[in-house]
């Protein structure tokens, strides 16, 4: 098993005839993901590489039974793009495009709601179930089927453990940036659920960076809700306050959001904490005594 | 992006939001003038993008002339927190019977525009929200409806001692959240916000910041801008299509991807060195961007080595490597160069590099860490 | 029994401070109907003739258990008061304020809809249920408790149906102005159904007028789901097109909404529509067979 | 309330939505000195407020400046369904390759804005709902959500043969929802939107009706209206309290509610007359309205007799009672006065009138039409 994507995923790619969209549209149908679908408005009837090209999200769901969407979209209309898929009946969409205004982001949150459509990112590298299905943009050479849940609001760091991972043996059930913006879809507690109630995940590696509290709600909630083994990595000790590092949401505002609070929160919880990612595969051999 | 405090009551007054007529002054002269044409007890204000200018004394109270010219004389070129004082306003003097707290901030745990009030206005909030957390009124805003007037009512019939001010107060937040939405802000608050010996309330002070994501749809914002030498930099760097902070150490750092720089800096740091910059390449593959990259790093003179730690995913290590070859055609480099090259093409990126006699090359993040380390303390 | 409004409405009055909220509170409460708050923003602590006033209508609630509201507030605030009405759990409005922008109404519905609150108006006379409660405006000594269930577009109108069956020796169970704009809340279909399920109605009147096809769906829904008589009554059949009559909604558009259609429709689904208001009592009497 | 088409493209034109530069001419020799501006084959069309000027002949266009003139001469001073045409507009001819229906309305059946959009556009809607009406798409748009892009797109690849217009008809029509929210308006139609030549998506006519109880949150629109004679009676009767719409009959009626005052006109046409007016004098019971409303019943020099019929509720009896006693005491009624008075306080006023010989006095409804119509006969 594994979470929110596996064989059955039918993708549709939103902004598919767009550079980002067309690159990684190969990638994904290299890895064995079912690409079905691409909507461009305007460019409906063209065909990528086999992906019939829809006008619309209806459309193309109407023609293909597209269930999962991914949005490389360009940051103006992006949220409306998100929308779109949302009222088509798609159940999740993995938001690529970075640099999305916030407040787009929080004005389409109740529509999702409503619809019961689930996102990932915006601002994110995608999730990969390895073995079966990668909707996004993560090298897929690094991963490799096994047990470990990953989720991460990094992009390349979460290559830099995974790749640990997988050098080190152990192989992962799925693995997911969830972006690095302040307001996204699914966040660790969501995640965190589905991986305690995915049978094939044994243990959890969790990878956050400063701002925000998610963190330490995420330590609240393993404390009470997960039984699995979770082991945690922080970026950005060494960040200084009031700057925003890379990512919107990696900033550290008078005195809260920072890594220490963290890293102390996920302790009390129960929840190893790795000094650098090297440690993270050496902490999961530990917790599943391989 | 921050503006100054004239520039957010430039907006407000905008949407009929209540304040005070200000004069603005670079000068003592003009400081001066600005006592002459308003003609009774004014304040003279910093104009500093940086929080804490009252203590630091950029905020006076002038009951004279003579008090206003000492006041614009004291604060005109002053340094708070590192940044020289510019501008001052100069303001009519308020007299003050209550103050408020009044923010709009977006959040991330309720996905909403969140409403902050606190009748302990004046102070800075932060310290509030530390010491006395349940002092501050915390409501999101459904972002479908928006914030109603009598949700605003509500909120202020909480903590305002006398009603009879309650509706002046909820229509001024009532804009307050029409500003935050239609100016895309990611922070909009009026601390404090006061009755006045008229009954009438003011915003005193403004403080808004714009969501960076959204400059896109504002382009009159960009004549607002007034950034610090350090900010100029990163603006110039992000047109360049990469994150730049600097910062204050001697080991510089080229990464791709935000999480994975502040992991490297972090890294340093837990070896014992000293990060000189947060450096992001992003995600794409063009070597241009490295040449630009490295730019950066030759031109901060307190680096005395690099690290270049790159995880090929979108980002090709070749490509990389040829942006490295090219910088070093194109400038002199005299400092160890640490570099790690892992993913996407790694083994290429190596071969092309092999040749260069200054690289250090490392297999992993630790090892590339202690590597540059050591070749700063020799 | 009766619909919507009984014995045990306690009611709140928004805008008691002002003047028609003011007079029209005491010739409520004179005909037995539970005033147990008023609200006026400011006012609070205030004493209308026994009513305490509230700030707001939750603070209303949380003091008196109020569970249904009348919104005397000017137009340019009403539709503000009544979502607050909604919001604080009220679940009965009755909107007597006339001249509300209609986008207004229609930006509230939602609000109204998602907490399950029920709406009578705006621009509306109120409702009573004779002998247990009156919530509005209505001259309470015309009705007469009974079994005939009235509805109507109309204030006046429904004054002079009510006083032709009074006059005639016919009750109501309960008599609904459901107001003279283009949008309102509870319509025929909606008051229809309850009163089709209230066992104490025997009959129902409805009091049309000219303007959109509301009566048209009205008779297509008593065609199938009313069993019990109806009688019907059509205002502005000398109406002339593209005039305003009065009301917002009374409004002939293209040949659309007119009374003839109207009656035509009714006729069609098996309703009595009088000629004049002195038909109605007759009417009900041979369907009740009095 | 309705406005111009002139009018309402000048607000399209601040929301960006592409329309023709226009010339507003009152006279022929500006309607030539139009001509001449433009240069080139132009449209002259007639600016009034109602529907189907273009079958009326008041929409010509004009190759050259003689036929513009022409055009002119006819168009300026027609009488198009009892409308004097005072303005017309001159604007370029448009080369038209396609065209459509696009319009919002408050609907009340579904309780939201509904946007209505067809390929059939350029004819009178109203003919295509009832013909054809499956050839118009009608999508209630989310109150809280509003009209998102990607619906407009939707419904334009439905209706349009090639995708790429759709992207700017999209965005004239989530402007165009703007308008109508913001602008607060019951009606807001482009008829045609159409294609030209150079694959430009334009707004050819516009038209816009405000919502008259949102007026007040306008007050520049007092400006914009364009009242006919017998409208500018009803805005100052509205300004007294008074609901007041002429028509042609000879019998004048005096109602309290605007159901009953229908109903009475009906009635009087049930039993053969002819109603002269319809006039609801509200719910109130002030006596000078009374007073008002027995001048505009006075000043219809087509009155022949008076139909009073009042159903006290709110309304007293007694208070209309003392209306009419001070009307009759500042002007000379001469012809005769049905009055029906039932409910609140209808013995006291029955009682106050009852020494005036002048009135007829009536039990009911129907009494009181058969008596006003049988007094106009003798």
């Amino acid at each position: 098993m594994s979470i929110l994507i596996n064989k059955d995923t039918k993708l549709v790619i939103q902004g598919i005839t767009g550079r980002d969209g067309g690159f990684h549209a190969e990638k994904m149908k290299a890895y064995g993901t079912k690409v079905v679908a691409g909507v461009t408005p305007g460019k409906e009837g063209q065909n990528i590489n086999g992906v019939p090209v829809f006008n619309t999200v209806a459309n193309a769901v109407k023609a293909t039974g597209a269930n999962t969407s991914v949005v490389f979209v360009p940051p103006g209309y992006a949220a409306d793009a998100i929308a779109e898929a949302s009222e088509a009946g798609i159940k999740l969409v993995i938001a690529i495009t970075e640099g999305i205004p916030t407040i787009d982001v929080i004005r389409i949150t109740p529509i999702l709601e409503r619809n019961g459509t689930k996102m990932i990112g915006p601002n994110c590298p995608g999730l990969i179930s390895p073995g079966k299905s990668m909707v996004g943009i993560l090298p897929t050479m690094i991963f490799k089927e096994g047990n470990v849940g990953l989720i991460s609001r990094s992009g390349t760091l979460t290559y830099e453990m995974v790749n640990q991972l997988t050098t080190n043996g152990i192989g992962q059930s799925t693995c997911i940036g969830i972006g690095g913006d302040p307001v996204i879809g699914l966040h660790y507690i969501e995640l965190l659920t589905l991986f305690q109630n995915d049978k094939d995940t044994e243990a959890i590696v969790l990878c956050g960076e400063i701002g925000g509290d998610a963190e330490e709600q995420a330590a609240a909630f393993i404390k009470e809700h997960v039984t699995k083994p979770v082991v945690a990595f922080i970026a950005g000790q060494s960040a200084p306050p009031g700057k925003r590092m890379g990512h919107a949401g990696a900033l550290i505002t008078s005195g809260s959001g920072t890594a220490s609070e963290k890293i102390k929160a996920f302790e009390a919880a129960g929840v190893r904490v790795a000094k650098e990612p090297a440690d993270i595969p050496l902490f999961i051999k530990e917790a599943l005594k391989l | 992006m921050k503006i100054h405090e004239y520039q957010a009551k430039e907006i407000f007054a905008g949407y009929q939001i209540p304040v005070q007529h200000q004069v603005l002054c670079t000068t003592v002269d003009q400081v001066a003038a600005a006592f002459d044409e308003i003609g009774e007890a004014v304040v003279v204000k910093a104009q500093v993008l940086v929080g804490g200018r009252g203590k630091a004394g950029g905020i006076k109270f002038c009951q004279t002339k003579e008090k206003a010219i000492e006041a614009g004389k004291n604060i005109l070129g002053m340094d708070i927190k590192g940044l020289t004082v510019e501008k001052v306003i100069v303001c009519k003097a308020v007299d003050i019977k209550d103050e408020f707290y009044v923010g709009l901030i977006n959040d991330r745990n309720t996905k909403s525009v969140l409403l902050m009030v606190s009748a302990e206005g004046g102070v800075e909030i932060e310290e509030v929200a530390k010491t006395n957390p349940e002092k501050i009124l915390k409501i999101p805003i459904d972002p479908l409806v928006g914030l109603q007037p009598h949700q605003a009512r509500s909120v202020f019939f909480e903590v305002m001692q006398n009603g009879k001010h309650v509706q002046q107060a909820a229509d001024i937040l009532v804009k307050l959240y029409k500003v935050f939405v239609e100016q895309d802000c990611t922070l909009a608050e009026i601390n404090p916000l006061v009755i006045d010996a008229d009954d009438k309330v003011i915003a005193l002070d403004a403080k808004v910041n714009f969501d960076d994501n959204a400059l896109f749809r504002h382009p009159e914002y960009e004549a607002m801008a007034d950034y610090d030498e350090d900010e100029k930099l990163e603006v110039e760097a992000k047109e360049k299509g990469l994150s730049y902070i600097k910062l204050d150490g001697n080991i510089g750092c080229m990464v791709n991807g935000a999480g994975l720089a502040m992991a490297t800096m972090d890294m340093i740091k837990l070896y014992g060195g000293n990060p000189a910059n947060f450096l992001d390449i992003g995600g794409s593959s063009n070597p241009k961007k490295v040449v630009h990259a490295m730019e950066y790093l030759m031109n901060d003179k307190k680096v005395e080595a690099v690290l270049i730690n790159i995880f090929g995913g979108i980002t090709r290590c070749d490509d990389v490597a040829r942006g490295l070859l090219e910088a070093f055609s194109q400038m002199t480099v005299t400092i160890p160069i640490v570099i790690r090259l892992s993913g996407t093409n790694a083994e290429e990126g190596r071969e092309l590099l092999k040749n260069n006699k200054q690289l250090i090359t490392a297999q992993s993040m630790g090892e590339a860490a202690r590597k540059v380390i050591e070749s700063v303390k020799k």
